[in-house]
């Protein structure tokens, strides 16, 4: 093979990656790294999987508790619920990708965070949704609305796990860049949680899941000479979700996590093969080789820098003893999925791909997963506060009382009933589902248990515009009251940070003073939060969302009996207020 | 008597119908893989709902071919039960055990909710325990459940009383205003000539489980399990 | 070898999804479109034999599998790989 | 006039359903079964006009909806009506 054309700086550009970070890889390699290599970093020093702008603030969240098995640091969180249960959650956002593609965006996302569950070894019992869009009136926001919704329904039904919750807002702020955060709760024995670690040198790396295509690699770093012209009309910038797939994978996986000699598990998201294959041995203090052309795929010609990077949807990785890789390969093979042997652990504390018989990447796992530098980006108090918080009451026109007033606030699209939506999502399935949509939390039994876990998602973002510390506050405080007015103690929250553009200091003020308000309160009330995701970027044209630090908290009941709902049950009742 | 659930790779529903078979009736119940060949000694065989094959090119058309319907049509013959549940019905139509066929909802999207049944033909093994024209409340859940068959087919299943159960309102009455999905003549579920094959869209293993407050689901349960009337 | 197979509905049985494409356009602005049928498409690539066999083998799916029969008729057209 | 419009998946992309009734094929005894693509077929029944205007109504509606551009691709034909 002839010696690969040298990396120019338009290649660094196009792979977000700053000049100093570039100097800094060479730095910390000792040499320059080639094209597979400078797509690795990319991928694992992007905002996205190294939450570099964010980190900083993320590590003031509380997350210890006595109940805490798991916190941040995992695919989902773990909290112990009693006689050797565990609830495993985490709340994750597909904001662009459903942009672009209302249906498929929001599809994989639910995929995605489905995988997260049942990679803990989590059988999922219950999603919820929080989704924000823009003007209503717009014939573009309908059509995103519409699909989105479709798209959690096409996925949540199709795998069988019911969509119980959630909350949608409508705000022209969304108008260019909507949210769909998705949550998922399941239910795992204590004793037997699944951690992404890649330990025991001479371990088997297993592939298993859908075949790999070129999904998610974008053409505009494909400008090298290792490329010809005809591959960018076959690089999908979307990814089709198969349900169908994922569910195979969900009982497959179940399955085998029963036998004692999985050592590890984590699933293919973003960055694919690479953040997973990193991130296990990151954490295992090992190394892994793999070998490409073990991996199996589904389009021809495809090289190591593009299986490395490809993004296709259901498929996860498994860390075997040694000696049982035959008896994993049956179990996946029994279920119908393609599976293989692709590497093995190592105590080199190295990643090693081979391709087509050669060494076409070899890094130190901490510097890749570790090295980027966590940016301290600067905060500034916004200029628009100035005004905004400032109100004059008199100034305010008061709309007449009675029956108009009432009808035109619920007749608003975010206040109105939003059953047309949850009809469409199957929120029986399972037999767990206590309280159905509709009420102030979705409450689920625990099979074989008197107990039961109720959900709340909450965040009004316009709260958070005007003061982000105290709205971020009020979100956990609303999901809270949800909880405890069905009945629920508050045991543990997940949150998701939807926020503009992070070198923004005024936005980078939003988030600092939201992750403050969230911790703040978590503290004084005791509830750990452990887990989450961060959504960074999400402006267009220079508009920003709303600070959207969307926030779900999950509560236990010790006795299901004695949830409540949030109906009028009976003419006669007497309706009383508590707190000022 | 011998309980079997079917999992056809995508079914979802089989752990329901398997929990309330097992745990509430206390019935002899197993598992039975799609890729099992034989159904011996069974006397109720259930294909539940689900999403067999992703409900792909059609729901239900893929799971027929499974290497379990063999012996799934060799126990409806031989005079088994055999019972569709949604997806199951899917397959039932699909595999011509049942005739018509299920198309999109009208609507065109998924609807998930609580419908009112009435009970046409309280004589078969799945609805002795109902009286004749009773209103039972029994969640769907489903995009493709809108029941067609030609004029002819559906002329003689009038005739012959085996249409089991219609869409209707909470007082019984058929009509459109109650039909969730277009059905034709508000069919939910349908019987075979002999009388040992049920399929049905609408889901009565989620409404039998006591520890819920709607439990019309236990009257079909009731009549396979020679039970009377529960009371109250 | 390449088969195309087109399956639609057939003559009788509703499509509710083709009148609501039909409403789409018309609310579009498309006041020329008088109707719509929806139907599928499948391209399927075989192994190349003789044309007859070709065509009995490709009958046979689309009577087994990849039509309804009792909803959909079915045709096909067979033509060398590209 | 008659629009004869395919919509399908654009190379590259994921077809779940395609996948799925391929492995069908050859699990019923079809080995011949290379590779299968589903997509849609749509018929369109449109006042006549002259065949240029009567194409870019059709590509118009064809972009605005009858395919998703992100992941789909058409083609049509435009002949007299029956
Ligand atoms: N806002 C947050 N609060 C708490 N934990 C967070 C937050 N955002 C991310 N995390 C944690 O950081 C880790 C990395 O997040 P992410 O990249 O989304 O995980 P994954 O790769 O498993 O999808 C996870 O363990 C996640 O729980």
């Amino acid at each position: 093979m002839s010696a690969p054309p040298p990396i120019t700086a338009e290649q660094v550009a196009q792979h977000g990656l700053t000049k100093a970070e570039y100097q800094r890889i060479c730095d910390l390699l000792g040499r320059k790294p080639n094209l597979a290599e400078l797509g690795i970093f990319s991928a694992m020093w992007s905002e996205h999987c190294s939450y570099k702008s964010s980190k900083p603030h993320l590590k003031t969240l509380p997350t210890e508790g006595p109940r805490v098995l798991q916190g941040p640091g995992e695919n989902a969180g773990v909290v112990d619920i009693g006689d050797g249960l565990a609830a495993v959650f985490k709340i994750e956002s597909h904001n662009h990708p459903s942009f672009i593609e209302p249906y498929q965006g929001a599809a994989t996302g639910v995929g995605g965070i489905l995988r997260d569950i049942f990679t803990m070894g989590a059988r999922p019992i219950a999603l919820l949704n929080s989704l924000r869009f823009g003007n209503p009136d717009s014939p573009k926001m309908r059509y995103l609305f519409n699909g989105v919704v479709k798209g959690i329904a096409g996925y949540g039904n199709c795998i069988g796990v019911p969509t119980v919750g959630g909350d949608i807002y409508f705000d022209d702020c969304y108008d260019g860049n909507i949210l769909v955060n998705v949550f998922c709760l399941g239910l795992a024995r204590a004793d037997k949680i699944f951690l992404g670690n890649a330990s025991g040198v001479g371990n088997a790396i297993v592939y298993v899941g859908s075949k790999t295509g070129r999904d998610g690699i974008h053409g505009a770093v494909m400008s090298s000479a290792e490329f010809d012209d005809s591959t960018e009309e076959k690089r999908p910038t979307v990814q089709v979700g198969d349900p169908f797939m994922e569910k195979l994978l969900l009982e497959a996986c179940l399955e085998i996590m029963q036998k004692d000699w999985v050592v590890g598990v984590q699933d293919m998201g973003a960055a694919g093969l690479t953040s997973s294959a990193f991130e296990m041995a990151e954490r295992a203090d090992s190394g892994v080789s793999l070998d490409l052309d073990a991996v199996p795929v589904r389009e021809t010609g495809m090289n190591a820098y593009e299986i490395m990077l490809s993004e296709s949807q259901e498929r996860m990785v498994f860390v075997i003893e040694s000696g049982h890789e035959e008896e994993a390969l049956a179990i996946f093979r029994k279920w119908d999925l393609d599976a293989a042997v692709i590497g093995r652990v190592t105590d080199d504390r190295h990643m090693r791909i081979r391709s087509h018989g050669e060494e076409v990447v070899a890094l130190p796992i901490e510097v890749v997963v570790h090295g980027a530098t966590e940016t301290h980006r600067p905060t500034r108090k916004p200029k628009y506060l100035e005004t905004a918080q400032h109100l004059n009451l008199h100034e305010i026109e008061v709309l007449g009382r009675g029956d108009d007033a009432l009808k035109k606030l619920l007749a608003s699209p975010t206040i109105a009933s939003k059953e047309c939506v949850f009809d469409q999502y199957d929120h029986m399935v399972g037999l767990n589902t206590l309280v159905l949509p509709g009420s102030d939390a979705a409450v689920l039994r625990i099979p074989d248990s008197e107990k039961a876990l109720a959900i709340s998602v909450d965040c009004n973002s316009r709260y958070c515009y005007l003061d982000p510390f105290q709205g971020a506050q009020i979100a956990v405080a609303e999901s809270c009251r949800n909880l405890v007015c069905s009945g629920a103690e508050p045991v543990g929250v997940t949150n998701c940070l939807n926020f503009g553009n992070p070198e923004n200091p005024e936005i980078m003020w939003q988030f600092e003073q939201a992750v403050r308000g969230l911790g703040d309160f978590c503290r004084f009330f005791n509830i750990p939060v452990v887990s989450g995701n961060v959504s960074l970027y999400n402006e267009t044209k220079g508009e920003a969302i709303f600070p959207t630090p969307t926030v779900a908290v999950v509560g236990l009941l010790e006795d299901r009996s004695r949830h409540m709902t949030q109906w009028f049950k009976q003419p006669g009742h007497r309706i009383g207020v508590l707190g000022l | 008597m011998k309980c079997g659930v079917v999992t056809f790779p995508g079914s979802n529903c089989d752990r329901d119908c398997f929990h309330i078979l097992k745990n509430v009736y206390g019935a002899d119940t197993h598992w039975i893989w799609h890729k099992d060949t034989s159904l011996d000694g069974f006397d109720l065989v259930v294909l539940p709902g689900g999403f067999s094959y992703g409900d792909y090119l059609r729901a239900g058309s893929i799971a027929r071919f499974s290497p379990i319907m063999k012996a799934v049509v060799d126990h409806a013959n031989r005079g088994g039960l055999l019972w569709g549940i949604c997806n199951g019905f899917q397959i039932l139509v699909e595999a011509g055990l049942l005739p018509g066929a299920l198309l999109d909802n009208h609507t065109q999207k998924y609807m998930c909710r609580y419908v009112h049944l009435k009970v046409e033909n309280a004589g078969t093994a799945f609805t002795r325990a109902c009286e004749p024209g009773e209103v039972l409340n029994i969640p769907i859940a489903h995009a493709q459940g809108s029941y067609y068959a030609d004029a002819g087919t559906l002329q003689q299943l009038e005739d012959t009383g085996r249409i089991v159960f219609r869409y209707c309102d909470v007082q019984g009455n058929v009509s459109e205003e109650a039909n969730p999905n277009g059905s034709l003549a508000n069919v939910a579920g349908l019987i075979n000539e002999a009388g040992n094959v049920l399929g049905m869209m609408p889901h009565p293993e989620r409404c039998a489980d006591p520890v819920w407050p709607q439990t019309d689901g236990q009257k079909l349960f009731d009549s396979l399990f020679h039970k009377t009337r529960v009371q109250a | 070898m390449l088969a195309k197979i087109h399956v639609t509905l057939k003559q009788g049985v509703l499509d509710p999804q083709g009148k609501a494409v039909h409403h789409a356009l018309n609310d579009l602005g498309y006041a020329e479109v008088r109707d719509v049928h929806l139907g599928r498409y499948m391209e399927i690539e075989l192994d190349a034999v003789e044309q007859a066999e070709a065509e009995a083998r490709v009958r046979d799916m689309c009577e087994k599998l990849l039509a309804n029969t009792v909803i959909e008729s079915y045709r096909f057209t067979l033509e060398p790989a590209n």
